[in-house]
């Protein structure tokens, strides 16, 4: 157990991946780097650092440049996943989905429906999601509503380092189709990692507070939000319950209920975009399933229905907060309660 | 073009070939009764594609196929009585009926399935070419596509990417002339093999209705393929003899454009014709093979109708993922 | 007025503002039909002959066949409409959006907001979606809540032959990017539709049903099965409103909200697959916003999460049915039932 | 190669590359300060290519950027101050501080939009150049675009879609030796005047220092595409000065690639000895025009500056739709 950065301890969970079985391979835009360039082997390690270092261990036979050509290549990794290979493909920002969502979403989430059982498709794709770096509309999305909306697909959302590595591994050890998703805002987020490789189940929430006024669920950065809202929340005098679900397909959705059972009020908290998201997307059941549990409105915090704006002053505006996040908590207690058995 | 097959190549091509014809005319007529389900895309008259290239792979290495995906699949080695009950949509097909005939798949024969987007088969044929290469199996892998999916530009990032990374794939471009209602003619600027010059990749075009032409540009590019020789494309022209899919009246082909082709053009005319010349089999051998898949593919319609129809309770939702 | 099918609504739609506005154009593949081919001109008008003629009476310039590269024309016709002209461009089953995203939610969607507003795309792309033609998974998927969940676009779903019209001449005549979704299995539907051109508002929902126990809110073709299921009810005593949105991006969320006043209750129904679909959304949005006035719990009818099967006997059982509406609304009137204002 | 600009246009050559020098090695030292929030990717040695192309191009001609797009936008005539103030984030920038650099646009001068997806241009650019030739305006469309960004399909779809609907448009593939890390020597299979070929495509590879090179290519192209010619491409190559975006450490590229490139390549240098030789300017002319757009940046940069940011309550929920 050390301090790491969450880009580190997703690099350790690859790197001992890649040790432990050597089916696994890594591919994506300069995730060595320096193809057919005069200078250093291991140039960049990925735009943003994470796969430094693999290259050098593994080889340019296991970590693989490609030509920016994410059709070709995320299929690539479906094909390879299909025949005997566990890809991980690095698709660089999520919003780049749009020139190779085909291959995700028609080819490998569907490829072991289609073929009656017979294929399975080990296949991870890492992305980076979230807003705030000031990369405006076309690097900033969030886009794992659009995931999770696909059957054949599973989605992880890591929330610390911790998660970040023990998920990852899960999802190259998965023998279905995981799609990852790493906030670029939390790189540089640092937190105890175990040095050695470990897994974390999916589908299995993760209460990072307990309380008994009301449940808050968030994913990824916005557990770290959530955890801080309860906190101050707790000098209020209100006691949440913060439950970060991991992976939202497949979705831990009893441990929800069981959490509104207790609390009898729901906040979600998503930085994807509003309309059909995974604030709506868990509001819903729980209003359908644990309905007579509720004392007061569910609340959905999530950024309003417009692309993320490019200028500082609009784009801190545009995410949800920690302050976003207790006004929300505050009118669920505030608002005319019911009373329930 | 020589015809440099064994005995056993000529008996299995010319089989294979009729067995996809066979299987097709009988998609046909039974797909006229109302009984077949959904979409069927007819491969007949592009035989000699799928069996010439095909002859040259063996369980190591795979394809990845088209909506028009009957032939590839027969000319892999998939159960042509699996894969009518799977066109019947029953519990009993190839894909337990989940898939029909736009998905018909046999992963561990190598048929890495049909497909119903059009391109959508190049960047996995890459992917299992790049499986041969790095678990070094001597494998080699097959994208065919349409002269429609020609232009798809997954096409050409497959292109790209399998000359950048030096894989053991080759490209045949079935060109049967149209896409859907449209004139490849029209569509396909340019030419592929100049295309493929594009991308320094050895390229040849070739009469799609002489399997023995077909079979040997295949060879040479398998052979390139799994010395290291890296990719290369193959041009296949021919004709396709029913409509896009069942149903299209075909308002769009020159009146005897078909029939003209189905009387001098035939690839099982064709090669009865050459090994008839050469000496090479008898008719009589030829016509035993004919009646034998006739038998087979009577059976295969006969069983896939008597088969149960998938259970809804029990079969709706597996399969969806290997654990959930 | 006189009765018409889908098919010939949305013909009517596309050659009436064709001859309205000469900067409507038409694209897609085979919406003519026969380039090159020595057959006919008007060889298919599209793959199931929703735009039969209008290339005898608008010429090729301006009903334009394409080879199959969804990305360049879906693209072109973005580019088109913020250099003038107003396109209609059909992407033929929206399960091919895998292939042309990109074009659609970076490009046409952001345009106006990343350019600071000094940017207009009237853009219509048409498209297919829904199961029951035995089409498999990659040709029978809804996916209308994808398209939703992007701020730029907007989506309409027409009903009835009626609702077909109106609303796409509405979207020719809209200034901003709409996707309007055709369900295949509706082609053929009848119903009264008005000769002349008349636009339905977006966002401006339609009841077809008032009633005063349940309030049904369903898309598309589930609004048939919707109405069918209320009439069905009603003879078992439950009187319901059924609630056409007709466009989910513009939503009437204030009508949905005002008929679940009156009622008490809801259930949401949804072609689309279950996770992050329209029945969560709308869900989720009543229990934040009208809880208070919630009897019992929301339910939402919608397929599995699974792809779409091809066997009849699967795609039947996949389907949202009336009987399976009838069901849910029989659930919402016996759950324990809660007092309101 | 000879110089045949009238000495209006050599003037405007010669100011509109030194404009963008001077923005974009100010954008590189403001950057370094941390005032300017997001990404950068500076256009710095590539002058050449944006100018020689958009002399010949007026407003109502269209192109389509990349994410290296303030050459693109300031030789299309998009206003330096605004662009500024946009890569500032301000209420005053030319998008209201909603896009930034990566995308910059001013559509009613014909500049579509810089475009942070690789290879998302050439789409619009095949679109504006169909509105162009169905509302009969003469005007022609520019689809720039870096080596890595002639991989993605989109390009190669394009490619063939302007060519099958004859559109008038000039592909300008801008080959600056690298994507990101990545050297086009690797990445590019083949030779992208070799792809043009493939779809019939005119193609010629010039070199991208000498803005007269570029500029008599583009000429060729623009007049094939006014006068019903259809598309054609140009290989410009060259170098960029800079890391692909601020903050890149470079190395991967030899140590001293970018100082010889500067002292012996650099297309201000280069266009200055040229006219010098040809005595067609004078130094004194230029140096004028040095001076003056040095003002003018400095202002750009300070006016920036001081201007507002947007306002998060009235700026953030406007412009996403005309109506909704
Ligand atoms: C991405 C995509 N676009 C469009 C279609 C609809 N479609 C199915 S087959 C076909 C024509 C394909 O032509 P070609 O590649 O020449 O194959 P052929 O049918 O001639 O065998 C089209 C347009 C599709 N399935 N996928
Ligand atoms: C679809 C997509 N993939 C990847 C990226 C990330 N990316 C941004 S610029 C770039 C390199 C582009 O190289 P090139 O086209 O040669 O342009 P250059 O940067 O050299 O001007 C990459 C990979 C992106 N923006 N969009
Ligand atoms: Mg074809
Ligand atoms: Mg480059």
């Amino acid at each position: 157990m050390s301090k790491k950065s969450f880009r580190q301890a997703i690099n350790e969970a690859m790197h001992q991946e890649m040790e432990r079985d050597p089916n696994v391979i890594l591919m994506g835009e300069d995730v060595a780097g320096g193809m057919g360039a005069p200078g250093e082997e291991d140039a960049w390690g990925g735009v943003l650092g994470v796969t430094k270092g693999l290259v050098g261990t593994y080889g340019r036979e296991r970590v693989l440049d490609t030509p920016i050509t994410e059709s070709a290549f995320v299929g690539a990794a479906a094909g390879s996943a299909i025949t005997g290979l566990r890809p991980i493909v690095e698709l660089m920002f999520v919003d780049f989905m749009g020139v190779c969502f085909d291959q995700i979403f028609n080819q490998a989430a569907k490829f072991r429906y289609m073929f009656g059982g017979k294929a399975k498709t080990p296949l991870v794709v890492r992305t980076m999601y979230g807003a705030g770096f000031r990369a405006a509309s076309q690097h900033s999305q969030s886009l794992y509503p659009v995931f999770t909306h696909i059957p054949g697909l599973k989605v992880a959302i890591p929330s610390s380092p911790y998660e970040a590595k023990g998920l990852l591994i899960s999802a190259i050890r998965d023998d279905d189709p995981v799609i990852f998703f790493e906030n670029k805002m939390m790189y540089d987020d640092e937190g105890e990692v175990p040095d050695e490789a470990y897994t974390i189940p999916f589908g299995e929430a993760n209460l990072t507070r307990e309380g008994k006024d009301v449940t808050i669920v968030a994913f990824g950065r916005m557990v770290n939000l959530a955890n801080q809202a309860a906190d101050a929340l707790a000098k209020e005098g209100i006691s949440c319950t913060v439950v970060d679900p991991r992976t939202t397909s497949p979705l831990d959705l009893d441990t929800i209920l069981e959490c509104v059972e207790d609390t009898g009020r729901l906040v979600v908290v998503d930085e994807a975009s509003p309309r059909c998201n995974m604030a709506t997307d868990i509001a819903a059941q729980v209003a359908q399933d644990a309905f007579a549990h509720l004392k007061a409105p569910v609340r959905m915090v999530a950024p309003p229905h417009t692309p993320v704006p490019f200028s500082p002053s609009l784009e801190d505006a545009y995410l949800p907060t920690a302050a976003k996040i207790q006004e929300a908590v505050r009118m669920t207690m505030n608002a005319a309660q019911r009373e329930v058995a | 073009m020589s015809l440099q097959m064994s005995r056993e190549e000529l008996l299995h091509t010319y089989k294979t070939m009729r067995t996809i014809r066979e299987f097709e005319e009988r998609v046909h007529t039974e797909f006229a009764t109302g009984e077949i389900p959904g979409f069927a895309h007819l491969y007949a008259g592009e035989e000699a594609s799928a069996v010439g290239v095909c002859l040259h792979l063996d369980e190591k290495d795979s394809i990845a196929s088209t909506h028009r995906g009957h032939g590839h699949c027969i000319a892999k080695g998939c159960d042509p009585k699996a894969m009518m009950a799977e066109i019947y949509g029953r519990k009993t097909g190839l894909c337990g009926g989940k898939g029909g005939s736009m998905h018909i798949a046999d992963v561990a024969k190598g048929m890495l399935g049909a497909n119903g987007i059009v391109g959508g088969g190049a960047p996995l044929a890459c992917g299992a070419a790049l499986t041969a290469k790095t678990l070094k199996t001597g494998g080699v892998a097959v994208a065919f596509g349409g002269d429609g999916a020609s232009n798809q530009g997954t096409t050409a990032e497959s292109m790209n990417l399998a000359k950048v990374w030096n894989l053991p794939l080759i490209f045949v471009l079935e060109d049967n002339g149209y896409a859907e209602a449209t004139a490849s003619a029209w569509s396909v600027s340019g030419t592929p093999v100049k295309r493929a010059a594009g991308y320094d990749m050895p390229g040849v075009q070739v009469d799609g209705h002489d399997v023995f032409a077909v079979a040997e540009a295949a060879r040479e590019a398998v052979e390139r393929a799994r010395s290291g020789g890296g990719p290369s494309l193959i041009h296949v022209v021919f004709s396709r003899y029913y409509g896009h899919f069942e149903g299209d009246a075909m308002t769009y082909r020159e009146k005897d454009e078909v029939e003209n082709l189905r009387r001098t053009r035939d690839c099982l005319n064709l090669f009865r014709e050459r090994v008839g010349e050469a000496k090479l089999l008898d008719a009589g051998e030829l016509d035993a093979i004919d009646a034998e898949i006739k038998t087979l593919i009577d059976e295969a319609v006969a069983e896939a109708k008597a088969a149960d129809m998938p259970d809804p309770l029990r079969d709706l939702e597996t399969d969806v993922y290997v654990r959930y």
